[in-house]
């Protein structure tokens, strides 16, 4: 079901776990889907010095949460907000069609965060877009036939 | 590397005397059982031979027994098939919230054609209770479909007294007796229905194989129209090596169903000691005692299902979840949400359903490696990161 | 004593390749396909590369291949599930008047949901003629089904002229081609069809498994309604080792194919030959050369076709006839009337259908046996006596 | 299918032939159906010196007029007009459910034949119905359950 990239991901998690004092949090999904990613940054001179995360979900967002992390640490700001869950896709071999949903979530994860650094920090992050609370990418996606 | 299969809910391995009780029925004797001469008279003879001793088995007669392609054809021709049957007589169907998606999806779509479905609600441990049944008849009631026993938390209904109730108020019984078969001792007569369904995977038979049991006087329409086979009810030619299997399957696992089932009992509920024991924050799902001696349901606060079941497979470790996530659909399974769990732990659960050839020891390993697993994922997880600071 | 198998059409034996491919998946790789463990993993793969290598052998894609559990259950999801999804477009099908039961039984049972069907006719060879589809169209047309080869007289339809017309008036087109599967060279997308239906017993495949080509954009409805298996169309457990068996048995007739049908081929000319040279007041039924590799049929004058199956069981040798008795309905075969058989001549057909595995030791064998056998029977006809009377 | 009595009334029918100048002939059946039988009749001083039978049909159409034939034989005009398909039935050890109205037609031809024997004879045999042309019995005996 998965890729090699996906389990390795998932078994091994990167940078998982929780910053004290982390300059920017975000919180995305909720229980009720089965899928909640929380990311930790920790930004230094527009540098993403350090991430973190904790997910609760199924195996791709697991790996997505992870594969996430990696490719924005040691990242400037920009180039973090370009993110894209198409990116993490890639990175990760691909995902079953009915888990596509997870890459979005990661992606929503870190752009959560950097709002709320911004937020903190009253500063504006070019294309930075506000968190929204609707879980709407979830029922784009589904592979519903009839 | 271990390997334990503990998913026996989902399907089973087909018994070895089974394959070989099919075995010549592809090559030697595969004739069409509809055909007259002799390679032909020898598969009819394996049909009717199969067909009176599950009849046997269930207490049925020979003319009652019709071979389908599994449970969720018998439940959708059960359902549908006496839905139109009746329809002058009326079009409210009752069945229960925690039914399979092969009921479930069958009366969704017959409300779509018009009929009324009246969903009862289940207790705490998933039980239908029968007054709620009475209460839900109406004028226009033409069937009560309940599952004998559920798939996911293995909750027993209690069917006799369900069927007594239809019996007196002139309503047809239908129940998906799907987990059941096989693996509780049943008698169509005395368990008071007029229609059940079976599945041969679920019993150590072969896939894509079942019946229905259809009470003589019953009227059924046909869903699969064809030619004259099955007494013009059910077209296409026989899958004669499915049904010896099916019927050799039957035979064995009630007769070896005792001893089985006390082994099983036995070794349930040391697991759902040993886990209640060794990891905080769970529970069990489904009734404590009235549930099938195979199956083991439990929600684990925090964390979620399909994660548990990728890093138990991962240690050799087969089970299930009601995780959303398995399943391709948003929503966590129908039943953890009928028996009152909140989302976000129905989609932490974990169901172990346990057969005749599992031993101590391979529970021994899985409530050894279960709990790291379970505080692995918890420990990733924002929700209990959330808990321990409320809690601190 | 002789064995000659000669009722191919009726079903096949499993291929002992097939059955071989089959057996790991009862056994070993028993698991469920929508479980996500090590063990079921390897079934889902088996169906994946299954489905893959059909599609592949029709020229259709993955995605565009749904397993079922045979010709009749494909032919029935087909025709109702595309009158559902059209209903707000039309209601009026096309079909002929010597298709299979399954196809014309379903037809009846929407007449009864108030669709409205069109029977064409055959010419005396069993073809439907595209003009007479073309003229059948109307606004209203919104499936024509025709089948692609038929069962008895082995006649082969106009199918992609009759698709290219479909194409050009935006109807959908549904082909039975249970007994062309494995017979001719197909490809869905040349013959074009929007739908084919396939069982794998006619080519040396298991019983009980069978598939359905539904072109991509094609709306359909499911008919069994349950889990989310099959793309969400088509509920149930899948039968691993019969899906298994089908694409195995399918990619073994494919490439056996050229081979098997030059032989055949050779084999019912040779039979055709010898019963009309030496059996007096003989028809060939069906077409001349647009038959099936493997399909004889022919009426007897006088005698009746159960009759003639007995004796010629009595010598081991089995085929089959259009007669009632072996149907237990009083109409001898609807496709023998069709092409304008009276119904006493209906009665007397025998329909021998061959398989690679026939030799010209068997056909002679026959063809020595059965002129004594109609003679016999000839002899107990009054219908004989009348004739003889009449001619003298 | 078929018992083993069947068959080999099947395999090796008795009395089939015909006769000349037979005292009475019955036909029953058509075509259309698919069974027709003709039985004759030699009938001397009451009794059923000899009979034969020929019959277009099925096996049970077959071994029915054999067994019938061999019911009747040296058999009273009386105890002919008795013969009952049951009788031909039990004789045979049964028949399967959709081929019983062969025993049915077998019953009618005999019954015919005594039919043509007393028009012929200008008598009046007791118990003897005139026979019919219609084939209800064919209908109302199909197990047909829909
Ligand atoms: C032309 C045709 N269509 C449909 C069927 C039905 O197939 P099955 O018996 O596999 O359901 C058959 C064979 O029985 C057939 O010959
Ligand atoms: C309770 C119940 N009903 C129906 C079914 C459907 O049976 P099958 O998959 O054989 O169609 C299942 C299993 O999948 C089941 O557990």
């Amino acid at each position: 079901m998965y890729s090699e990239k996906v389990m390795d991901h998932f078994m091994n998690p990167r940078n998982m776990g929780e910053l004290e004092n982390a300059s920017g949090v975000g919180v995305v999904g909720n229980a009720k889907c089965g899928d909640i990613m929380k990311i930790y940054l920790d930004i230094e001179d527009d540098i993403i010095k350090d991430v973190k995360f904790k997910t609760f979900g199924c195996g791709a967002a697991v790996a997505t949460s992870s594969m996430a992390t990696e490719l924005v640490k040691g990242k400037t700001i920009q180039e973090a907000v370009k993110l894209t869950n198409k990116a993490v896709l890639e990175s990760l071999d691909g995902l079953p069609p009915v888990k596509v949903h997870c890459s979005v979530l990661a992606e929503e994860a870190i752009h959560a965060a950097l709002w709320d650094y911004a937020q903190k920090n009253g500063i504006e992050i070019e294309g930075l877009k506000p968190p929204t609370d609707n879980d709407d990418h979830h029922h784009d996606i589904h592979d519903d036939e009839e | 590397m271990h390997k334990i299969y503990f998913d026996h809910a989902a399907t089973t391995s087909t018994r070895k005397e089974v394959v070989d009780a099919m075995l010549p029925y592809f090559i030697e004797d595969f004739g069409n059982p509809s055909s007259i001469y002799e390679v032909a008279r020898r598969s009819k003879q394996a049909v009717d031979e199969s067909r009176q001793k599950i009849a046997d088995l269930l207490g049925a007669d020979f003319s009652e027994i019709y071979f389908t392609s599994g449970g969720t054809e018998s439940d959708n021709w059960a359902i549908k098939g006496v839905a139109e049957s009746y329809k002058n007589k009326g079009n409210h169907i009752i069945t229960s919230s925690i039914e399979h998606h092969a009921v479930l999806h069958t009366c969704q779509y017959l409300e779509s054609q018009g009929y009324e479905v009246t969903y009862l609600p289940v207790d705490e441990y998933g039980q239908v209770n029968p007054e709620d049944v009475k209460k839900a008849i109406k004028n226009t009631t033409i069937l009560i479909s309940i599952m004998y026993a559920n798939n996911e938390i293995g909750t027993i209904q209690p069917i006799e007294e369900i069927g007594r109730i239809a019996k007196e108020r002139g309503v047809l019984f239908h129940t998906d007796a799907v987990q059941a078969v096989g693996h509780i001792p049943i008698d169509v007569k005395k368990a008071n229905v007029d229609l059940l369904s079976l599945s041969g995977h679920k019993f150590h038979g072969p896939k894509g194989i079942g019946a229905l049991y259809v009470r003589k006087g019953v009227r059924i329409k046909a869903i699969l129209h064809g030619g004259a086979q099955e007494r013009n009810r059910r077209g296409g030619t026989e899958n004669v090596p499915g049904i010896v299997g099916l019927a050799t399957a039957l035979e064995l696992a009630i007769k070896d169903m005792d001893e089985n089932n006390k082994k099983m009992l036995e070794l349930r509920d040391y697991i759902i000691e040993g886990i209640s024991q060794k990891v905080d924050f769970v529970k069990l799902n489904g009734h404590p005692t009235n549930r099938l001696a195979n199956n083991i349901n439990f929600t684990f606060d925090f964390i979620e299902g399909e994660s548990l079941l990728l890093l138990l497979d991962s240690k050799g470790i087969f089970c299930s979840s009601g995780s959303a996530c398995t399943s391709g659909s948003l929503d966590p399974s129908h039943v953890l949400l009928a028996i009152g769990l909140p989302h976000e732990k129905a989609h932490g659960s974990l169901r172990v359903t346990i057969g005749d050839e599992n031993t101590k020891e391979e529970a021994d390993y899985f409530l050894e490696v279960l709990p790291p697993i379970v505080q692995r994922l918890r420990d990733m997880s924002p929700l209990y990161e959330d808990f321990k600071k409320r809690k601190n």
